[in-house]
């Protein structure tokens, strides 16, 4: 494969699975902008257990994801007591604590930044996006991801019928915190260098818009909205210093015409309809 | 004399801050709507300034001037393809992410057009006067900012007399809830919208130039660590509540300068974000927020 | 025999010092089929949330089947088997009919594999189990549209649907048959009686009195939060408290109405 | 066959300001080479890759020129962020790369493959004493004040600053941290003026130079400014007025240190004005990547590359080892004679240069 | 004539809501408008309130052609619209949402009288007029949208299922209330589930299916019609 396609591609994959941490307690109504919190809180622990402990890779990444699901767990409960705008500013103020203390730590380079060792590759990070996008879509095809959609829609209607909202929330929140830790480990490992200012609330704030752009509504929508984030600026590449006016054009463009995302599951309905009207004289011939 | 120092800086830094969380406020509390291109046009206010002072050498206040119709009319802008266009579509902007991800669309484009014509660089901001700061012995009080205090404060009277008091400032409460109930109730959804939107652009701009003034600087990337300071105070001081956004503006300028003065920069985001933190989920409708709480769906 | 479902003891509900639910003490029979009426903002709609846990209650004690249940939560309620249906709608709008109706599943899924089988493919069983009950409600069509821009009266049929997928044992109405044509209501009006047969004990809470008539054996009435009188529909019609807090004394306009 | 070589820079992203016109000093320097004759009668060819300061980015950048391009060696990264992770992609290719910008200590160490043409700044800041010492104007008592969440400043702060004043014996009276982002600067400023020094060392970039100068003038702080080698810019003066008299920095590029330099800026003035650049005064970025250009040329020269892709390893490897002995070549740039040392860093000449009357004065040249 | 409708077509989408409809009603009296859910009926009155731009057709109102006036110019010359579902403003007070039906109104004199008379109307609202609207109960926001209209001082009342969710007492106040606010020279057009009650007060009435007038007539002729009884009267 090409050097820069595989780069371009790796970015990507990164992204999606970011998305996905953003997306799923999304799916649920909540606005996680401290993402990048938890990808900086799986890139340093992957990194440290593998530089300082050299464990093997599969077990420092599980454990980064344990780490971070675990801390994504404990914060979760004060932050699902908030709600709306004020939900997006603790969530932001949570990412902005977990740099502001990482900056901190020399053990782990500090300001410097942290090498990291061990290397992963394109196909390990394919594979593990891969295992990630179905992972989702299963999880929103199950009955947690029908109650994440109803809570989404009327929380307390939701609970009447017996969904356990806080269950649901937290266990979304969670997952998404784990993904994140795993989208973070990938980076570190990858990139061979892990630095808290490329995990700013900015880095969130991205990752939301892309997610919005994709849609929350199905577990599709990353995919498409990730892509429109990693490989929109490098086709309007040749553009240079207009690139990003173009690109935020597109999207002012794409919000415009598409608020609800680009995947919608009306859009997904009116596809598969139209698919089962192709084929009517089998259905007439019943 | 040197803790008074650092307190007049604390309230002075505030003051910028409570203005801007001002400009967010009345879109969020009146519209429901979390503008993210008010940091762009916040540093528009600014570089537009600059670029005319510098480059065509117009006289200040003109260029200013200039600058600030430039920020209105962004803002109209933003409100033409935002918020206008969803209510046009759906009849409630505010129901959809719409808003929030094509302001930060909108911001993308202010900070890259600005790019383009005049580059990434800090550009020094020519003051005016001699020397923009009120020196009472030892002390210094940066004038822009007591300006922007005193602006912030006249103006939030002003804005809640009007919100709370009059006709107008029910019609805005009735768009806010439900622009599409609004309009049927025959007001002019259209004419009063817009005007929200040119205050608020007025507001962030003339925060972007009071800024530069202040700080003698003017960059395409000013707006980003105020902003999200900005909206800090503003959540703080609890949605559409504009006394409370300049509180939490005080406030916030107010803990900064403590912050970095009793345990050093380096902890400067940890702790004050990490007081923040606190706050809201001790609070979770802000400090001085009634219980009105942003439906903002996605 | 028949016993008490769901008992009512003493209940008081005040929001910030404005009385809403007096005293009220009630019970509902299994099996039975009760209304629930009274004046505008007498404090039925209330009742139904004191019960279903949507708030808290100021005094008094809530049983179902015999066990209390004052303070358990919303959820807990629903796997009892209380559920309800809403005076304004209240469908998932981004999700389809069928997904709607299997949402009212959710209060039987019990152990961590119930949550995690996929529900959403076609050969799954709540999934077969939502197309039946939408079926049986001749709302088949509807199956895989979102809800939001389905015609009102769907809606409200949906809403049964979704109500009744739970399994209830006590399902509570809130103005069923309100925005309905005649016609309409009288299908309704069946439904509800199909329904009861099956086992299913009714509150119903509704202002047209014809409909009350139809449907249900016996009938509470609230005013002002107090209850005021209660016995059978026709018991109560001529009640003079009812007739002059709820239906009016001009009998004229109110036959007109009833027939 | 055209020899190709990457370019990886900052057209645009947070760093743009002293990397956006990389690319016109460096096809300024390909010209003339070319129009040279080229090397051992190839042309030299540049392709570009903007990596907008996202390290991402820079992998891409740099699998882009190793993988698909066939380049025979890289110009860049532009950023120490940049370079971190692009040295090792770099290193598993066996491509050269030589950043023409990043001054973040130890950047290259490890790396066989990874050259930068600045040096660390402890080396930078300790000829700006050894000049201030020559000229008698050594300050009796100093305070640091530096950004605490960048890397350079960090160092800047922590390490550079109070080595060279402790070897000086100068006292530190104050250190004060910053954020880099931060621009209400007062009550870092209130605190410094508490200490009152002779001379304040600020740690950080130009940006943030002129943002601790200006509240420090409009606090009445009057000490003498001293920068590093990541605040040197041709703008300065201009920018900070009479604001900045006394500031002074050390350089590996002055801006008007002969008529080389003079020469050069005319031709970059000229074709930044033409490529329609509102920056037309070259910065250090500008001119290192021009000799990095002509220090690739002499290599690939030396080396005797031929542009085959059946020999590309083979060439590339020879890029490296002629780099690795540079110091045998006596080169002069516009930087100054330069080679790079055994980590890959390069051996150039300090310019401690001072502010005055809203310009810029050569105080002295330090070569060791 | 107070209000002319010619060909009136609405469309959302590919629904075809309203499809040809055309109507005439004189000033001073009371159309009553019947059909099945979905039949189109409030679609029209949306057409009339300028909410929804109809397709074609034309709307003239006192003579004059209203088809693409806006909706504060219709509720200038008097065209107000008690919608369905109430919408009510939850955030907003009581009071509040009874002023804002008067927004409109250059004339403001005697507008707290007439707010008390509203009270004295509907004394639910009286006891809550500083709460705000979300505490109401269904019945109450009924009430509170039909009193916001009413301070619209309108010349042609629109009321969309104005029944809807009240008490049968309540459901015969407001028919008096129609009647004598009818009296008082106001035309009313209303939509009505409670086709008996609709048709005891009103003079004309339509019958709507799939957004054409099946039937029209007198509400004495209508009120015998066969058909409309076994549909609509319950037998
Ligand atoms: N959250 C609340 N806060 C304050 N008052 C409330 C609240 N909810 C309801 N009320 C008041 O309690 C009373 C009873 O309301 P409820 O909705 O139970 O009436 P209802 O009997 O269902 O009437 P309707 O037939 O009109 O629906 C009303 O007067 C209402 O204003
Ligand atoms: N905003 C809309 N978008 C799409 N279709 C709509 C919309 N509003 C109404 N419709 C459709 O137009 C048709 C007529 O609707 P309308 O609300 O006018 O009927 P109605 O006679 O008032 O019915 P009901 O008795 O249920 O109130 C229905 O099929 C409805 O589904
Ligand atoms: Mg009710
Ligand atoms: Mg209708």
């Amino acid at each position: 494969m090409s050097g820069y396609l595989s780069g371009v591609l790796v970015a990507y994959l990164l992204n999606l699975i970011i998305a996905y941490a953003v997306f799923l307690p999304g799916a649920g109504g909540i606005l996680n902008l401290g993402v990048a919190g938890f990808v900086a809180i799986g890139a340093y622990a992957s990194a440290w257990l593998s530089n300082e402990m050299e464990w093997p890779l599969a077990v420092t990444i599980l454990l980064s994801m344990g780490v971070s699901a675990l801390i994504g767990l404990a914060i979760s409960f004060p932050i699902l007591r908030t709600r709306g705008v004020y939900m997006v500013l603790a969530t932001i103020a949570f990412g902005e604590v977990v740099v502001g203390l990482l900056i901190n730590v020399e053990a782990i380079g500090g300001a410097a930044g942290y090498p990291v060792f061990e290397f992963i590759d394109l196909p390990v990070i394919a594979l593990c996006t891969l295992a990630v996008v179905l992972f989702v879509v299963w999880l929103m095809s199950t009955r947690f991801g029908l109650a994440l959609r109803a809570i989404h829609d009327d929380e307390p209607v939701a609970a009447l019928f017996g969904v356990s909202v806080r269950g649901v929330r937290v266990a979304a929140f969670t997952i998404g915190a784990a993904i994140a830790g795993l989208g973070g480990a990938l980076y570190g490992h990858h990139y061979a260098y892990v630095d808290v200012i490329y995990f700013t609330t900015l880095v969130s704030i991205y990752t939301l818009l892309y997610v919005l752009i994709g849609g929350v509504q199905t577990p599709w929508g990353p995919i498409v909205g990730a892509a429109v984030f990693s490989l929109l600026p490098e086709l309007f590449r040749g553009a240079t210093e207009w690139r990003y006016v173009f690109f935020a054009a597109v999207i002012i463009l794409i919000m415009a015409v598409r608020p609800e995302g680009i995947i919608t599951r009306a859009l997904l309905l009116r596809l598969k309809r139209r698919g089962t009207i192709a084929a009517p004289t089998k259905e007439a011939a019943q | 004399m040197d803790v008074l120092q650092q307190l007049i800086s604390g309230l002075m830094l505030g003051s910028l801050y409570a203005l801007l969380a001002v400009a967010f406020t009345l879109v969020i509390g009146v519209l429901n709507f979390l503008n993210f291109s008010i940091p762009g046009i916040f540093m528009m206010g600014g570089m537009i300034s600059w670029g005319l002072m510098s480059q065509t050498n117009m006289v200040w206040w003109l260029a200013m001037a200039i600058a600030l119709a430039a920020c209105v009319v962004a803002s109209l802008l933003v409100e033409r393809f935002t918020y206008r266009f969803m209510k046009m579509r759906f009849g409630d902007a505010t129901e959809h992410a719409t808003p929030l991800v094509s302001s930060l669309g909108f911001l993308i484009l202010f900070q890259g057009l600005v790019l383009i014509k005049w580059g990434p660089e800090m550009q020094y901001f020519p003051s005016p006067w001699q020397d923009p700061n009120l020196r009472i012995g030892e002390l210094v009080i940066g004038l822009p900012q007591l300006a922007s205090l005193i602006l912030a404060l006249v103006l939030v009277g002003g804005l809640s007399l009007l919100l709370a008091r009059t006709g107008l400032g029910r019609a805005i409460r009735a768009i806010a809830e439900s622009p599409d109930t609004a309009a049927m109730l025959g007001i002019r959804v259209n004419r009063i919208v817009p005007a929200v939107f040119i205050i608020s652009g007025l507001l962030a701009g003339l925060a972007g130039v009071l800024f530069s003034l202040n700080y003698l600087q003017a960059s395409p990337r000013m707006g980003d660590e105020i902003a999200t300071l900005a909206i800090s105070a503003m959540v703080l001081g609890g949605l559409g509540s504009v006394w409370g956004a300049v509180i939490g503006g005080l406030f916030l300028g107010l803990v900064q300068v403590m912050v970095i003065q009793f345990f050093g920069a380096e902890f400067l985001r940890a702790i004050l974000w990490g007081l923040l933190l606190v706050i809201i989920v001790v609070r979770p409708q802000g400090v001085f927020g009634g219980s009105k709480i942003s439906k903002g769906k996605f | 025999m028949t016993k008490p479902l769901l008992e009512i003891q003493n209940l008081s509900k005040n929001f910030s010092g404005l009385d809403v639910i007096r005293d009220v003490t009630f019970h509902v029979n299994e099996g039975e089929r009760m209304a629930l009426i009274g004046p505008n903002g007498a404090g039925k709609t209330t009742m139904f949330n004191l019960i279903t846990g949507v708030y808290p209650v100021s005094q008094g004690s809530i049983r179902m089947a015999g066990e209390d249940i004052t303070t358990a939560s919303d959820r807990s309620r629903a796997q009892r088997g209380i559920i309800r249906t809403f005076q304004n709608i209240r469908l998932m709008p981004h999700l389809t009919a069928a997904e709607n109706v299997m949402l009212g599943q959710t209060c039987h899924s019990h152990g961590i594999w119930s949550w995690l089988a996929p529900v959403g493919l076609q050969s799954s069983r709540s999934r077969k189990e939502a197309d039946h009950a939408l079926e049986v409600s001749g709302l088949l069509e509807y199956r895989d549209m979102l809800t939001y821009d389905l015609p009102y009266g769907v809606q409200k049929r949906i809403e049964l649907a979704r109500a009744l997928s739970a399994k209830p044992k006590l399902i509570l109405l809130d103005e069923p048959a309100a925005g309905l044509n005649p016609s309409e209501t009288d299908d309704l009006a069946q439904q509800l009686l199909d329904i009861s047969a099956s086992g299913v004990t009714l509150l119903t809470v509704e202002h047209d009195m014809h409909f009350v008539r139809r449907l249900s054996q016996r009938v509470i009435v609230l005013n002002f939060g107090s209850l005021i009188a209660e016995g059978t529909a026709a018991e109560v019609q001529n009640d003079q408290h009812v007739l002059e807090a709820y239906l009016g004394s001009d009998r004229k306009l109110e036959e007109e109405v009833a027939t | 066959e055209d020899l190709v070589i990457g370019l990886s820079m900052n057209k645009t992203g947070p760093l743009a300001a002293n990397g956006t016109t990389n690319d016109v000093a460096v096809n300024l320097a390909v010209e003339e080479i070319n129009a040279a004759g080229g090397i051992n009668g190839n042309m030299l060819k540049v392709n570009i890759f903007d990596t907008a300061g996202d390290p991402k980015q820079a992998v891409t950048a740099t699998r882009q020129f190793a993988k698909d391009d066939g380049a025979l060696a890289i110009i860049g990264p532009f950023s120490s962020g940049e370079c971190r992770v692009a040295f090792p992609v770099g290193e598993r290719e066996g491509i050269v790369q030589i950043s023409n910008a990043s001054s973040a200590p130890g950047l290259t160490e490890g790396f066989d493959y990874a050259f930068r043409n600045t040096s660390d700044e402890l080396t930078q800041f300790r000829r700006l004493i050894t000049a201030m010492e020559s000229h008698e104007i050594l300050p009796a008592n100093v305070a640091i004040i530096y950004a605490t969440d960048d890397f350079i400043s960090k160092s800047l702060g922590e390490q550079a600053f109070p080595t060279a004043f402790e070897e000086a014996g100068i006292p530190v009276v104050a250190t004060i941290g910053f954020q880099l982002q931060a621009f209400d600067l007062a009550p870092q400023v209130t605190e410094l003026k508490q200490a009152n020094p002779e001379a304040v060392a600020i740690g950080g970039t130009v940006e943030a130079v002129q943002k601790v100068v200006r509240e420090m003038r409009r606090q009445g702080v009057t000490s003498r400014v001293l920068a590093s080698g990541v605040a040197a810019d041709p703008h300065l003066a201009e920018k900070l007025g009479a604001d900045g008299d006394g500031l002074l920095y050390p350089t590996y590029y002055y801006h008007k240190l002969n008529d080389e330099v003079l020469s050069f800026q005319e031709k970059f003035a000229a074709a930044t004005t033409a490529a329609g650049h509102s920056k037309t005064i070259p910065q250090h970025a500008d001119a290192s990547a021009y000799d990095v250009v002509h220090i690739l040329a002499e290599a690939l020269r030396r080396a005797e590359v031929t542009g085959d892709p059946a020999k590309l390893e083979e060439e590339r490897d020879a890029i490296r080892d002629q780099l690795k002995s540079m110091e045998a070549w006596n080169y002069s740039g516009i930087l100054g004679e330069s080679h790079f040392s055994e980590v890959g860093d390069a051996a150039l000449p300090t310019h401690v240069v001072e502010i005055r009357d809203h310009d810029f004065h050569l105080l002295d040249t330090i070569t060791e | 004539m107070l209000l002319e409708l010619d060909n009136l077509h609405v469309r959302y989408g590919r629904t075809e809501a309203v499809n040809g409809v055309s109507l005439k009603q004189k000033e001073g009296e009371i159309v009553a408008v019947l059909g099945a859910n979905g039949a189109g009926k409030s679609s029209l009155l949306k057409a009339l309130a300028g909410i929804v731009t109809p397709a074609s057709g034309t709307i003239r109102y006192d003579g004059e052609d209203i088809t693409k006036l806006r909706v504060d110019q219709r509720i200038d010359r008097g065209i107000v619209l008690v919608p369905e579902g109430r919408r009510i403003l939850i955030s907003l007070t009581v009071e509040e949402n009874l002023q804002l039906g008067a927004h409109q109104r250059a004339d403001r004199s005697g507008l707290n009288d007439e707010i008390a008379a509203i009270y004295d109307q509907f004394s639910n609202l009286k006891e809550r007029r500083h709460m705000e609207a979300s505490c109401l109960s269904g019945g109450e926001q009924q009430m509170l949208a039909i009193g916001r209209a009413m301070l619209a001082k309108p010349r042609l009342m629109m009321l969309d299922e104005p029944s809807l969710g009240l008490s049968p007492l309540l459901v015969q106040q407001v028919f008096s209330l129609i009647s004598e606010l009818n009296t008082g020279g106001l035309s009313i057009l209303l939509i009505e589930q409670n086709t008996s009650m609709a048709l005891s007060v009103a003079n004309h009435a339509l019958l709507f299916e799939l957004g054409r007038t099946v039937m029209a007539g007198t509400a004495e002729e209508l009120t015998k019609d066969d058909v409309l009884r076994q549909a609509y009267l319950g037998g």
